[in-house]
């Protein structure tokens, strides 16, 4: 039975959509609805999970397998399910709270193990359903609901700390780039292993215009910098800029008087991840921000290895008899 | 090697033996092995260990003791035994701490060689001045029938042929006593030949071949040196015809979990994080991976049962295991488990508490936990084994009943019954409960919260089925659609509906067990590890014509829907617990009945003595009456008195 | 403005407004001012918000709506109402939502601007052939007084002069509606005046002006336009002299907290993790950084208790709050406190369950949790707040036990008191209870567990003092010296120690609240938020003669020592929760007594009339008996007859 | 009162120690005890935080305050104890399982913060106490009582770890190495803020051995290469060898025919952590690991910013009345 391509109409349910309106969420919702379609995955393969916070709302909305679960714990239910069916397509929708304050660890653990899963972690650097304290990713001397004197604890920066942690793919995107955002979608589709991907996302009710200063149309070309695979790193509005190491610093350049070879040449397959964390360690403010693949490297998956552990297992000894597992060892007979 | 010995051989109907020595003196092993022998003759029996607390203590130290305590009988027997008959002291710091459960009269066996200066001194057998006390030497063992064994020597002697270091050689010595013990109690060797045999194989052969020498060493030893007065001999008991192996409770466990993925053709997901006494089921079941088990050794508590929902709600059955601290974690997900309707069962090896508290204890003191202990309305039900082999069958039933109603399902299990042994007569693999699981693949009519109107189990739709595709989660759900639903009667009836599926398991679980008279002065209910005991206690009582009646729960909650009736047939009800009376809390809170408490928090099971002499006491109480666990009103009342006579 | 109306003003004895509309159209604001302003004038008054579920849903639809009903009266009331005497509609959403509460004959006010296909249509008024129904056209509202008024223009018109858009203007539509019920209920304005003046300051004074000209278009408007026949007029309550503010439970714990920091010397630390409907609590006093009071919003809720914890060890108060799903993860820490004696309040702001379940609805289903949801045995006393403004007794009190007996207590709020307010009489500073802290700093005799042996607390020594080293954890300890111990014995003793410790808080704790006679027919049993709705049936009752009495308890566990005396004098025990009966369950485990459960499980306090009707109908009930929350029984009979008859 | 200096037998108590005999955990107990005295901080004024575990025992046998607390929350109470009182030396004691398996979270989360304590990971690559599963430091494929078809996870690389997560001390011994392990332990003391101190422990129960390959006094110096501060990487026997950045790889290369201005610089105080992280990302086997100081630099503390807040605060507002507070905003009067 050939079965039409899927859509992206394939992919919404009846449920009403229930962020504020003009919330980034939307924009995020659309590239996995528009992404998802294009995969060449059967629709019932699919299974989204969540924690809790509005992006966690993000399971209600696509129309596949679901599981909206508890604060915190979504990298460890679909630990499970890829444990239990390493064939489904897992991806996961949590926010800066969810996945990297009370869901910290089993984030990084489902890291270093490379669980086949995609994690896209809606980073608003807020807690939006809970209406406004500060995240492990607000920055220090924020005011919120629960620093009336400012913010005093430094925020995460998640890709250092994916890289950190071990993670296999790791990337970043904006909410308002709908393009970039659908490539990197696809490319951590792509991925077979641990798909870290931070994409800013403006709460406009409770944190509005975050990541402005970064991602504004207008200026964006000056403070972002697009990694891309086997090129040196340029940017700037007229790609007029470069990045090239200095000692062991990165240092802005003008290409007017830097030939391409003294630039730093992007490598995100490099098995090292020092690079990408080089690079996502360039501060805020002095040096543009990565967007796009920080890291793509292929290592053996957590729930491939299990798979193949148990049927190396299943072809050393064949399935298992109940009968003998009972009855071997020391038995006696009685009567 | 056959006994052709001239020695008097009696014939005796049971032994309680323990065997005491330094962690490091191997107990556990010769203690494994004796209790083999002695079940493959045919006796009947129950074992204790006692291992040091969690940590590794220096070498010959009071804290570093570990113990084993086996009791074979030509009978049927419950219990380990209250006291042992004889007692086998490696070191002066396993005599100092065995000897306060030694009654006077009884046998205690002493390894002289340690009984110097140094090791007494580590075993704290000082004098305020600082000088030291040799039992051996002064009169405080007066009242026993004190063997002394240099048991070092016969251990470098034994094994002199092989080559080994003296450290090697004196590792042999716990299969010198071994040997000793075998003779006494007239056993075969072959069978812990056997096992050295396959043990040290290879390269390592040596080492068997030592030990071996070690143990007839011993053997020999008892019976040429004439140290005991008579051999004994215990004929084999009456048990029920069919095959038999010994099992300790968490074996059983892991056993069953094997047979659940088998009998039901679904493969079993175990989700864990390593805490004593729960580990060894993980141990056990991760070499399962040919029998349909995956084990998951998680980064906590949370992410494993996370886990192990995640992989219910994929098709598999989910299960997770821990002990008390680790299931205080699992709270919030256990409510998850129950808001999605997913089958899980959540194993809880119960240990001594609060806290970290006494972790190679035993204890029952997470009952109320396991049925009350989450936020809001999350009502589950909760099956407690009730000896080491039981622990296969209430295990099975767990999975029955998560699996048919589509709920979590606690199984208590406790330290006593994960690390004791007895014999289990194996059962019939075509005669195993069945456990039919129906996931659901029609398209049509298929909603996620449709029901099966008998059992209120919600459908089961595995991620990968095409056409079901659906969203559950800890919100509260609208019946049927399932969706996301907040209103106010929709909400009532959820809740009211959760627990009333529950509330069905009453009628479709497993019975009390009951012995005794169906009616009369007194009832003693029971549940979980106390089975043996109080199975033995009231089987005194009956033995003195005492009319009463024993009844035991295995499923503990719902409470089978017979237990009203039967509590309402006895003029008194005596609960005794390892706890400060948590059953008795319960049945209370369900009936509003009267019954006395007698609870005990020692990290250890119940004496049969004591827990016939509460019998008797209790008799003499006034029908229909209470005792309270804590006594609080007669503390505060003398309390007053105190105060006023002293004031 | 002064009220020179030539309209009838009728003198009436109270009245409940309910406001209802979209999240965004300003409703809690609006309730507050309404609220505010009726206090200053001397009304007794209890309010009830009612948020949408924790998602923000699109404007104009059903989950959108937002709604604050405020009852305020001449006489003392107790709790916000049963059904609005008038309901103000700002969009369709809002009527839909409401209009079943709503009793025929009663006002509504209803904005027309926003009864346009788009927005009856977001409020799914649309027929099956998708035809749109608009109810202002239809007879569905015949029954009530329906007053309709275009409060958009209006909002427009009224604040053209101050030159804002007109999404600004629309956004001042709230207080066209509060001006006319301030016109209608005869209050001032100047109190809101004051507030916009203050609010909007600076550069935003413009935005003040323009509320201020909306309210006052409203006011004008409800008296020109002649809306309504009459006019009414509440005058103040008798209340007790004193300074009076009205206050919300969340507001009252915060100021408690600031309170205990300043009344015992000793700071305060909060360590919490958001969730609703706590965070509030958390928001209020990271402002009082200059009382005492330290916050640290934690990574999660274990790392929050964890924090509280090493806080107190080190010597400050630590204070930890959360809901249900957070509670349930510090289970395993609050035994750890349990073990090292330390004090700590958590408090556990109650909402609808299990899992995630109903976040911004109320429930008292913690209760259990509270009391046993730990492993092994982890008691601590639990004390319940019954009204906003009891918030702050109640926590002064959880301080004052915790430090004195060295314990963690749980606080019990809920989602009704945290976001309800009532007036409350602002308390003598100087007479606010003490709390008295000796830090042990007297080296000699020094032992971490050395008791009062009045209250059994052990001594408080904190880090930082010369001489007092020692080391605490929670691994059992021997009492005094404090030293790990694994004994049976002082296992046994220590958990009942830590046990009796609790009890002797039943000799040390707040009465129960009692009403009505000392002996008769019917004892009403309550607990938590539940007081106002359970005194309001009772007086009801007595208004009625029956000669029945009110039990609330506010030390929920353990129970005070008088509560068995007083439920002994009654012969029905009636016991309304909102849960399935926990109460119900704790009294009949502690006492074995009968009792009647009323449970309602539906996100909201009981209505007066729906107590009242029950309390009629136990009487009519067999003296000492019980009704299960569940009635399993009978459904179990029904559906067995339903087969027989079916089948 | 001139009180003597303190001394070793001050910070032993009167508690047996009950490691196994052989224990690498000895030797870290020993450079405790000798560190503490020379610290200059009154005896009183130290407290000692533990999780569980073998390691996790360590306050009973540190004669000043200590808490040995639940599995895995020492940072977690540690930050109550700081806030409570910041002038206390706040010292943490845990395992590889304890502070990375289920203390993941807070031990991130502590560093982010730069929590002002000093935490000692006593990396045995197993669990110790529970008998030898394995844990998140152990290599992929070893056989433990868990995993006896061998492990599947990937391990954590704990220091890189801790500098994704923005630790501001990291650094590195071995139990065996007593001189290295008492100036580490020096170091972190000295250091304000967030220490972490990953210590390579023997368990010579569990996983004997597990660091032969590391430290044996035979090869050690071919394996392990001392950071020091200001100078080239260079180790080796005969310090015959150094490190140099080919691209952005890291290259071993003989002394003899590389000047040391080709060498990589050590730089401990580097405000961007990218250094510390391209040299801990240096793959075992071939490349040697570094010990001792990967990244010491200077950030406030989370403590001592949330003092100051306090302090100006009050010093702003003055010292609350609660009158005022209680009777503030809208009252009024009856009677
Ligand atoms: C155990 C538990 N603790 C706390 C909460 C409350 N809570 C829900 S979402 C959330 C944080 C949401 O922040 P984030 O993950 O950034 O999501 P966002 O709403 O910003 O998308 C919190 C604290 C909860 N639901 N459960
Ligand atoms: C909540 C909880 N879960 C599990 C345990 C059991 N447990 C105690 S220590 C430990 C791991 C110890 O490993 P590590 O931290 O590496 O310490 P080591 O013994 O190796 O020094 C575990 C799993 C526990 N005590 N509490
Ligand atoms: S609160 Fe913020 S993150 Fe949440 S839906 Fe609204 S705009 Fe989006
Ligand atoms: S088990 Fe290992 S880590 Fe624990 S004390 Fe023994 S040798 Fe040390
Ligand atoms: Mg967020
Ligand atoms: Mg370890």
């Amino acid at each position: 039975m050939i079965s039409p391509p899927l859509t992206k109409n394939d992919f919404k349910t009846d449920q009403e959509v229930r962020w504020c309106p003009g919330c980034g969420d939307y924009a995020i919702l659309n590239a996995v609805q528009t992404v998802f379609p294009m995969l060449g995955i059967p629709k019932e393969k699919f299974v989204v999970v969540s924690g809790i916070g509005c992006s966690s709302r993000l399971p209600y909305y696509v129309n596949t397998y679901g599981f909206h679960s508890i604060h915190g714990r979504a990298p460890a239910i679909a630990t499970g399910i890829k444990i239990a069916n390493p064939e489904l397509s897992v991806w996961i929708g949590t926010g800066d709270g969810d996945s990297l304050s009370i869901g910290g660890n089993h984030l990084i653990h489902a890291m270093r193990r490379n669980l086949d899963v995609k994690l896209l972690m809606f980073n608003n650097r807020i807690y939006g359903l809970t209406k406004g304290q500060f995240s492990p990713t607000s920055e220090v001397g924020k005011v919120t609901k629960s620093t009336p004197y400012g913010v005093v604890d430094q925020p995460f920066n998640p890709i250092a700390l994916a890289l950190g942690a071990g993670a296999t793919f790791v990337a970043r995107s904006v909410d308002i780039m709908s393009k970039h955002l659908i490539e990197v979608l696809q490319r951590a589709a792509n991925h077979k292993g641990f798909a870290f991907v931070e994409i800013y996302q403006n709460c406009n009710i409770f944190n509005d215009g975050a990541f402005d200063h970064l991602v504004d149309a207008g200026i964006r070309d000056e403070h972002l910098i697009a990694l891309e695979h086997g090129k040196p790193l340029k940017f700037g509005k007229a790609k007029d800029k470069g990045i090239k190491l200095n000692g062991f610093k990165p240092e802005v350049v003008p290409l007017a008087s830097t030939p391409d070879s003294e630039l730093l040449v992007w490598d995100e397959h490099d098995p090292s991840s020092a690079l990408p964390f080089f690079v996502s360690a360039m501060p805020e403010g002095t040096m543009p921000q990565g967007i796009g693949v920080f890291r793509d490297v292929d290592r053996p998956t957590f729930d491939g290895e299990m798979a193949a552990q148990h049927a190396n297992v299943m072809k050393k000894y064949g399935a298992g008899s109940l009968e003998k597992l009972l009855y071997e060892g020391d038995t006696w007979k009685v009567g | 090697m056959t006994n052709e010995t001239t020695h008097k051989v009696r014939s005796i109907e049971q032994v309680v033996i323990r065997l005491a020595g330094d962690s490091g003196d191997g107990m556990q092993i010769t203690g494994n092995e004796f209790t083999k022998t002695s079940a493959i003759v045919g006796n009947d029996l129950a074992t204790l260990p006692d291992f040091p607390a969690e940590i590794r203590a220096p070498a010959g130290t009071l804290p570093g003791v570990s113990g084993f305590q086996i009791r074979f009988a030509s009978k049927d027997i419950h219990t380990p035994g209250d006291d042992p008959d004889i007692l086998v002291a490696m070191n002066p710091a396993a005599l100092k701490v065995n000897l306060p459960d030694m009654r006077p009269g009884k046998t205690i066996i002493i390894n002289t060689a340690m009984f110097v200066e140094k090791e007494l001194r580590k075993a704290l057998y000082v004098k305020d001045d600082g000088t030291i006390i040799n039992p051996l030497n002064d009169h405080s063992l007066s009242n026993y029938h004190v063997i002394p064994v240099d048991l070092n020597k016969l251990a470098l002697e034994g094994t002199k042929e092989f080559g080994l270091s003296p450290k090697e050689s004196l590792r042999c010595k716990n299969f010198v006593a071994l040997g000793m013990m075998y003779w006494l109690y007239s056993r075969p060797l072959e069978p812990t030949i056997a096992w050295l045999r396959d043990y040290f194989k290879g390269d390592k052969v040596n080492f068997a071949n030592a030990n071996i020498a070690a143990m007839k060493t011993g053997y020999n030893y008892a019976e040429t040196a004439e140290l005991f007065v008579e051999q004994y001999k215990i004929p084999a008991a009456h048990l029920p015809a069919g095959t038999y192996r010994n099992v300790m409770g968490n074996q059983a466990v892991a056993l069953a979990i094997a047979a659940a993925a088998k009998i039901s053709g679904v493969p079993v997901f175990y989700g864990s994080y390593p805490i004593t006494p729960a580990s060894d089921i993980l141990h056990q079941i991760s070499k399962y991976k040919n029998y349909g088990v995956y084990t998951f050794q998680a980064e906590d508590e949370i992410a494993a049962i996370c886990s192990a929902i995640g992989a219910s709600f994929a098709g598999m059955i989910g299960v997770t295991g821990s002990s008390g601290p680790g299931i205080a974690l699992k709270g919030e997900a256990m409510g998850l488990a129950v808001m999605t309707e997913l089958p899980l069962v959540i194993i809880d090896v119960q240990r001594g508490g609060p806290s970290t508290g006494l972790p190679t204890k035993t204890e029952q003191a997470d009952l109320l936990q396991a049925v009350l202990g989450r936020n809001s309305e999350a009502p589950m039900p909760v099956v407690a084994a009730s000896s080491p082999a039981d622990c296969f069958d209430r295990f099975l039933e767990a999975v029955r009943i998560a699996t048919k109603y589509m709920t979590p399902v606690v199984f208590l299990s406790d330290g006593y019954l994960a690390n004791g042994s007895e014999p289990w007569r194996l059962p019939d693999i075509d005669k195993l409960p069945k456990i039919d699981i129906n996931f659901r693949t029609e398209r049509d009519g298929f909603q996620p919260y449709l029901r099966d109107p008998g059992t209120l189990a919600r459908v089961w739709a595995k991620p990968g089925t095409p056409g079901l595709e659906h969203r559950i989660g800890g919100i509260e759900k609208r019946d049927g659609v399932g969706s996301i639903n907040y209103d106010a009667e929709n909400h009532d009836s959820m809740v009211r509906l959760r627990w009333r599926k529950i509330y069905k398991v009453a009628d479709d679980c497993a019975a009390p067990l009951m012995a005794g008279p169906e009616r009369g002065p007194l009832l003693v209910l029971g549940w979980g590890s106390t089975l043996g005991s109080i199975t033995s206690a009231v089987e005194m009582a009956h033995a003195h014509k005492m009319p009463i009646a024993r009844c035991h729960l295995q499923q503990v909650w719902p409470f089978p829907s017979s237990l009203g009736a039967i509590l309402s047939r006895y003029d008194r009800i005596l609960i005794p617990e390892m706890n400060l009376g948590q059953m008795w809390r319960l049945v209370r809170s369900e009936y509003a009945v009267q019954a006395y408490s007698f609870a005990k928090v020692q990290g250890r099971p119940f004496t049969t003595g004591e827990l016939f002499r509460k019998i008797q006491q209790t008799l003499e109480l006034p029908a229909h009456g209470s005792s309270h666990p804590l006594d609080t009103k007669l503390e505060r009342a003398s309390e007053v008195a105190a105060d006023v006579s002293g004031g």
